[in-house]
């Protein structure tokens, strides 16, 4: 009980009717399932029943419930605000200007919604009241797998693999290895960079000058962009696309476009 | 069957009906789990035709104390239900299930392959890590194809473990499916307006996985 | 046999001996151990006479392909001798697949196709050959097209095999983190073991291969 005061202010049967509650609020799975079980006192086929009156009930209980000073959860004060909208909806006449779906459509779903819970419950029993393997029927005792040859084979499940998964990702939570490209040039990159340039590069230009800037001053940064531009100036020279020259061992790195020259 | 002359297999002539039906009998009997009909058909000498020995072993077992019952695409010996009275030796107590994980048992079979958004909206509550958990346990559920709607969502759908225990031929035979058809109670009928119920949170607590991390993985 | 009117037992009548023959048929099957003429008289209804129907049972399993068999004191179905062949299917011993190939098989799965230098680069350490010669081994991995990058690495892609071994539908329907984090399997504790920098090791000691000879093996 929230309040103490409670306990000494109402009378007794007030104090049972709030234990109650709680003790419903509790066994009651969301909204929609407390809904079906006020259904219940209509005592009509759910097709027949009253969206309107049940709204009613629903709010009714929940002012009860808030009167009492019952903590009620998110989900069953956004139903009851809906139906309180609900019920606006099917009591106005709709004006022509209104917008979004009608009163009626919204109860025809709800109704819907209701029956399809209520079929599904009588479904579940049905089926758990289905003779059952291990306790109604019984698979051979002994299976007897004879057998005389060996081959080793490796098993995994689908759940091994998705921990592992699991596992490597969430390893990744704490070590982003994307981050790791930061210092990094990628052949990619540096392809991506080239590529338009080489069409100004008529004549022979050093393969330093396609650094990107800000790559030079860094030691660590300039050793990964001139790696990959290299690489990548390998990778146009396959394509056809550019020649290289080196006049001696350590010299600088040319290139120019190759079509050029034919 | 052994009119079939395959002029190319004279040298692998099939054994007689009968003796298919006994190899049958015995492979069948001999496993606890239902054994396929690829894994029938492997094993028997080739030019068998294991679905025709399989008609006349069901025949053989009709209303014996074992019975020859089909799984899906695979075949099993059980013993008859109505003699569960005299199994209580053999008898396995089963956690029980809460009536959550019974509910969305239930969804999952007659909507298959149904996402987890599906349940929710159907339940009205949010689906718990545990009951998905339980259920995949059990290997009555397992996961299906991704569904192709935004976030493209995976789906659960209902084992053959699950067809096994509850002594059903497939899915098909769910009871009461045909009419909860007829009734549009399978259909997806969209919501008019947003209505509240499908609660889109996580019921326990764990909130660390909004909706877009499940493409993360996926986006190249 | 259905003749027998014991009219000194009328107060418990025992089942038709036809019955009887069927419980004892299913009490032997399920059975773990065989089955004693003691405890096949303690689960029948009272009256029966177990005796009298394992003999109409024995005869009725008699030159079928599994039978009715005495094992000491006791009673057991058993394959028939001569089905001996069929019941030759390979002892396939099974063993768990090291961590180090699941991870590299998940990352295939989740990412194909992928190349070797990728998978290094998901895992933080190298791959090495008899890894990936295992998953190749197995059939659930094969070379997919080269990739359009420079070098024109090989890729690895998933096989139907292993759709198939993990009761999937397509390499798509594999449970996102979101999934995987609400059915309960991502275990969210940082491994310390894997925090930054521990990667660059091998992942079996397998020494010889280091990322760079990747292109040894795979280059035609």
């Amino acid at each position: 009980m929230a309040d103490p005061i409670i306990d000494t202010v109402s009378p007794i049967d007030a104090r049972r009717a709030a234990e109650a509650l709680i003790v419903d609020v509790d066994g009651f799975e969301g909204p929609l399932d407390l809904l079906l079980t006020l259904s219940r006192t209509q005592k009509v086929d759910l097709r027949g029943v009253s969206i309107l009156a049940l709204s009613e009930q629903y709010l009714g209980f929940i002012d009860r419930a808030k009167s009492l000073r019952i903590e009620l959860a998110a989900d069953y004060l956004v139903m009851a605000a809906w139906l309180a909208f609900l019920k606006s909806r099917l009591l106005l006449p709709s004006e022509p200007g209104d917008e979004g779906p009608s009163g009626e459509e919204l109860a025809a779903h709800l109704a819907f919604q209701l029956e399809r819970l209520q079929a599904m419950r009588e479904r579940a029993a049905q089926i758990m009241g289905r003779d059952q393997k291990g306790r109604d029927f019984f698979a051979r005792g002994v299976p007897e797998n004879i057998a005389r040859t060996r081959r080793t084979t490796y098993t995994a499940t689908l759940l091994d693999l998705m921990q592992g998964y699991a596992r490597l990702r969430t390893r990744d939570d704490f070590r982003p290895y994307v981050m790791d490209r930061d210092r990094v040039l990628t052949l990619e990159q540096a392809l991506d960079r080239m590529r338009p340039l080489i069409g100004f590069a008529g004549g022979w230009t050093d393969l330093s000058s396609y650094l990107p800037e800000g790559w030079e001053a860094d030691p660590g940064l300039r050793r990964s962009a001139t790696a990959a531009t290299f690489a990548a100036s390998l990778e146009l020279a396959r394509e056809g696309r550019i020649e290289l020259r080196q006049a001696e061992t350590y010299a600088p790195i040319q290139i120019r476009r190759k079509d050029s020259h034919g | 069957m052994a009119e079939r002359d395959d002029e190319e297999e004279t040298l692998f002539e099939a054994p007689p009906i009968a003796e298919q039906e006994r190899m049958i009998e015995a492979i069948v009997f001999a496993s606890a789990e239902p054994v396929g009909m690829a894994e029938l058909n492997a094993r028997l000498p080739l030019g068998s035709d294991a679905a025709e020995a399989l008609v006349y072993l069901c025949k053989r077992y009709e209303g014996r104390g074992v019975t020859l019952v089909k799984v899906g695409d695979a075949w099993a010996f059980r013993t008859a239900p109505d003699l569960g009275f005299v199994m209580q030796k053999e008898r396995v107590e089963t956690r029980k299930l809460s009536r959550a994980a019974i509910e969305t048992l239930a969804i999952i079979a007659y909507h298959q392959p149904v996402t987890r958004a599906e349940i929710e909206e159907i339940r009205g509550v949010s689906v718990s890590r545990g009951t998905v958990d339980q259920l995949l346990e059990l290997e009555w559920i397992r996961f299906g194809r991704r569904k192709m709607s935004p976030g493209r969502p995976v789906t659960f759908v209902v084992t053959e473990e699950f067809l096994d225990h509850f002594g059903l031929e497939s899915a098909r035979d769910l009871p009461g499916l045909k009419e909860l058809r007829a009734a549009g109670l399978l259909d997806n009928r969209p919501q008019p307006g947003n209505l509240p119920g499908a609660a889109g949170g996580e019921d326990d607590g764990d909130g660390d996985n909004g909706p877009e991390d499940q493409s993360e993985m996926f986006e190249e």
